[in-house]
């Protein structure tokens, strides 16, 4: 099995093969040295799942680590020891670095990146608004947090009021 | 005695720590979405205040009071926030025959009002800020503006009597003019507020926060504390507080902890409570406001000391004479550093990060307290503030604290929400934090001047482990992952690398 | 430095905590079942050892060297027990070229022997059990038997040279026939070792074990520490340990740390070492053995007198030279207990449980440390010896650690696998423990004096509790129970009451 | 729906009513008193589950337990704040409190309590054992656990050897 995997600004191949004798153990390879080990996934719940991993080939690093599929495009979190480490699994990186900068075309949506509550909405359908203009103020955990817009345009549609709960993921402004 | 905690998160739980220590019974308080947490089921007795929006539940003094009846508490722990610091609470309870944890309502009300508190530290001879003590005459000549700055001290405040907001202030450096800016501000202050009166304020710039905690029982003893810094603030939230100051030296300590005794005893006052003072670069320090409460800090103070400060609120609030021997709360043993966890990512801008915790293993072993609120599987709640846990250490000396705290927030595993331990391992191995040099406002100038790299330092095998983890997991999976669509572009987090950490 | 840990759980995590905090590289060894251990995730290198056995596994010599010349440590940390102890060990690690923390190899082989240790404690002055020192006479007479007797005083322990496990021994008490005792000793012990040489020794009856912590640099400075009291023993393992000791008075604590210290100038002691006493009723010290090595029990140490012994430990064998002073070692504040926390079912005789712990939720809060070497998920192996954490508190006096420690129990969340924590929270409410009227058979003659109810105070609501979920459990599950299958019975476990708790 | 539940030595009659309007919400009734609670499965795995229950009856006891199926006869023990409350579900208690003390006829199994090596065997098949009398000893721990007959009986099969390793719940003799 082949695998192309995105971290650290750096897209590795990885190859990915099974023992046949010994279940649970891989042959992992990339920039050619293989690594074997014992994984097993200790416990899942929903999009995360808690996976042991044991070197087999001497180095350091047996450890458990907690994966945690992001998104939709193959994003897996890997948490190892407090550190996170955000791998993209047979994806493709957003284009550019800075999408806000980038400008372009189509429509774009302000989403909430938490849970939280609109308190108040800077905007209105038909404005003009720069990148990096703040839209929408939504108060989480007391504090406020102005969403911008992620480039140049109109605002198309501002789908929430003042005093609307969000959920995060939740469409605040449509911008084209 | 039985005690409604009026509260919630770890302070509920370190109130109940005292209690249960003290063989004090207890009634936790909660929102719905606290029904599970840990303060529930610590407590002897637990009480339903419904809804999820604090000013529908934990500042509903009608709800505590009613609470307390039903159970046949006697008595009623703020903590910190919510209605800590809210004199109608207060006297609410004493009027439903509560003994409140804590000072009289009165004196509450009366260290509430800038004004009054001001008033009271000048007539304890406290050092207050200079300046013109109230509102410019309206028609002042340019003469007399002059004369009363130079009486001040530059630089200074101009700021307007009704402002806020920094609308209608002005800073005036040495040799700078002071009439156009009183001007100047006079007519901003009118535009915004319809009020164009404004007032003088020496400026002290780069001034370190400096507190000094005392306990005051109904006797009349008053016992002020070796002092804590707490200079480390981002946008004025603190996050780092430690004692002793590196700032301070013992004849600043006593001078610090009789200031504040002579404020205690101005307004009578009991239970615990904190004066905080700026402590400018000469070493000279000015009275800013008392919290007439418990403080978020104290466990640096009972690190130091071995005496527990909640323990002694309770007792107090018993009627009970303060009985140590104040010396030994002005002689440190040691050092002691806090760093407050917040549920923030230091590495998108410091955005609320509510959610369910898929791991809390909070650091441990020698000179570790963590006192936290939260635990594996809770949902940190959007409600309320993002303040998670406090992690403390005590060592020997102030590096060896630091050293111990690095190893640490090493330790704290956190899964399913970023925090701000990242930001603590990267303010601890800064140079000016080891010498000392820092003032309220380094923190803000320091995280303006990173260069945008994440917070952490990376392990050295990580990327590795990182790799193989997704490779397995993807073969374990059976998937090939997210295949060829575009990752779903999120605004707020565009400029997030990938290679990014929380 | 890069120090190899030879050893597993809590206090190879204890070790690395140091490490960690000095700025020393960590190597952890682990058996195949260890794999995943909190120990092997906390070090920066890790080497598996293969093998669940610790015959095969952490006592294997050649494999730990190889293990420290395959990661370039040099030094290593044995702990305590495993290779702790073991003379050869420390050899090998010398002949590999390896700094060993901990004494020289012929000090740990010197103490390790009874009657060289006791010789040694004798030329320094250290008081030691009166005996007859070595075997009586083969063709002793009556009367010189009987005079010997006198001379040591009663009541004594008649004892085989040869013996072990209470074969050829007999107590007696004044006035009793010591003749008939010495001659049934020696014919039990030739039946039972072919070899009838016995020997007299005073009995210190309802003694106390009190200890004697003690650094020692390379350069002759010797610090001996408050005592630490043990005395709470089931079946000769300790369970409590607290310091100071009820005791021992300020006269006593001075004789005892002279005694320490002169012993281990005798020998020439480096590093950490503990020298065991015997306190009798009158207040009299006698020499009962040295461990050369770091105690499970050091952390209490640590509590009172804000001294980190393994951070010491480590400098020690830095070379470095003890810089505190050592009247601090000496000076406890406050009072620190901790309880040795088993997994073991002391409501089935003390079964040992291996298992998954289903959860660890430690204690936290003020004055309370834990050190574990399991977290939620861990497999508590059935190959090694059953403890899975120490719980520690501190507080201002005795009384108040008792409450803490029964408030942080009481905290204390272990699922999946019973533990000794219901244990602890009936001794802490013992009259006896809290008068400190106990000495080391104290615990053996309470527990058999027990009448078979179960060791925990159960909650007010607790049953209702269980009845609810339980029917709402079967409700949610859709089934309707376990049917009318009869249970199967299980014989070790016959007389557990349904209602039984861990 | 109805469900016995024995536990602290007493059996109760429980009924178990849900509520229709509220999923997760059930009534309970016992010894003539109704409990109303909202009661969810928190996560599950294998024989354990974390249950919530929120008291809305006004009475305090809002709180995770852990419950876990124990054996095959209805034992469920439900972990409550470090205590551990066994009870039975629509089972039968075993008949006679101290059943190795009851003598009876049938074979009985001297079964190892937790995993562990066998160390010595203290009887052969044939010999004659009283009550309580150790039959094996099994080391777990460093520490060696005396297994004892049940009852009085003869010694049928020593299923293990010196040395064997058992798990739980292996046969460590046979008397009949």
């Amino acid at each position: 099995m082949r695998v192309e995997i995105a971290v650290g600004g750096r897209l590795h191949e990885v190859t990915v093969e099974r023992e046949p004798a010994h279940p649970g153990r891989f042959r992992v390879t990339w920039d050619g040295a293989t690594r074997l080990v014992d994984a097993r996934i200790v416990e899942r719940a929903g999009r995360e799942a808690l996976l042991s991993l044991v070197r087999l080939d001497g180095a350091a690093g047996s450890r458990e680590v907690r994966c945690v599929e992001t998104g939709a495009g193959g994003g897996l979190a890997v948490h190892d020891r407090g550190v996170v480490w955000r791998t993209v699994v047979n994806g493709r990186r957003a284009a550019g670095a800075d999408g806000a900068a980038a400008g372009g075309d189509g429509e774009e949506r302000v989403t909430a990146p938490m849970p939280g509550k609109v308190v108040r909405i800077l905007v209105a359908p038909g404005d003009e608004v720069a990148a990096r203009q703040p839209v929408v103020v939504v108060e989480a955990m007391k504090m406020e947090n102005e969403m911008a817009a992620p480039r140049a345009g109109t605002v198309k549609e501002i789908p929430v009021e003042e005093g609307t709960s969000v959920d995060a993921g939740r469409v605040l402004a449509v911008i084209e | 005695m039985k005690v409604l905690i009026a509260n919630r998160g770890e302070i509920a739980v370190r109130i109940m720590r005292a209690c249960r220590e003290l063989g004090v019974a207890t009634v936790a308080v909660h929102a719905d979405c606290d029904r599970l947490a840990p303060h529930v089921r610590y407590a002897d007795e637990a009480v339903g205040l419904g809804a999820d929006e604090a000013v529908d539940s934990y500042l509903r003094i009608d709800k505590l009071i009613d609470a307390a009846r039903r159970t046949g508490a006697d008595a009623v722990h703020p903590g910190y926030g919510f209605l800590a610091e809210n004199a109608d609470f207060a006297q609410a309870a004493v009027d439903a025959g509560l003994c409140i944890v804590g000072p009289r309502p009165e004196v509450i009300a009366l260290m509430g009002g800038k004004t009054a508190a001001r008033e009271a530290a000048a007539r304890a001879g406290v050092p207050i800020v200079p300046g013109s003590g109230g509102p410019l005459p309206a028609g002042a000549s340019d003469d007399e503006l002059r004369r009363t700055g130079e009486e001040i001290g530059y630089p200074l405040f101009v700021k307007a009597v009704a402002g806020g907001g920094g609308k209608g202030m002005r800073l005036v450096r040495p040799g700078a003019d002071l009439v156009n800016a009183v001007r100047g501000a006079a007519s901003e202050a009118t535009a915004a507020f319809g009020d164009g009166a404004v007032y003088l304020e020496r400026a002290i710039e780069r001034g370190r926060h400096i507190e000094v905690q005392l306990l005051a029982d109904a006797h009349g003893t008053v016992v002020p504390f070796v002092e804590r810094e707490c200079s480390i603030q981002r946008r004025h939230q603190k996050l780092i507080e430690e004692t002793p100051s590196v700032a301070v030296d013992e004849a600043t300590r006593r001078a610090l902890a009789e200031a504040a005794a002579a404020l205690a005893r101005e307004v009578g006052y009991t239970n615990a409570g904190t004066i905080e003072f700026l402590l400018d670069r000469d070493g000279k320090f000015y009275f800013l406001e008392m919290n007439t409460r418990l403080q978020v800090e104290h466990p640096v103070t009972e690190m130091v000391t071995g005496l527990d400060l909640v323990r002694w609120q309770l007792r107090i609030a018993r009627g009970e004479p303060l009985t140590m021997d104040p010396e030994r709360a002005l002689a440190p043993r040691g050092h002691a550093i806090e760093c407050r966890v917040y549920a923030e990512d230091p590495d998108a801008g410091f955005l609320p990060s509510p959610g369910r915790l898929s791991a809390h293993r909070p650091p441990a072993g020698p000179g570790v307290r963590v006192d936290a609120g939260v635990e594996s599987g809770f949902e940190v709640p959007v409600h309320y503030d993002s303040m998670v846990s406090k992690l403390v250490v005590w060592d020997e000396d102030r590096s060896a604290a630091i050293e111990r705290m690095l190893r640490a927030l090493g330790e704290y595993e956190v899964g399913g929400v970023p925090t701000t331990v990242p930001l603590f391992r990267w303010i601890l191995r800064l140079d000016d934090f080891a010498a000392g040099r820092f003032d309220t406002t380094y923190l803000d100038r320091a995280l303006a001047g990173r260069d945008g790299t994440p917070f952490v330092d990376l392990p050295a095998d990580g990327e590795e482990t990182a790799i193989l983890a997704a490779a397995v997991h993807t073969a374990l999976r059976g998937g090939s992952g997210g295949g060829p669509r575009r990752e779903a572009a999120r605004s707020w987090r565009r400029a997030a690398r990938l290679e990014g950490l929380r």
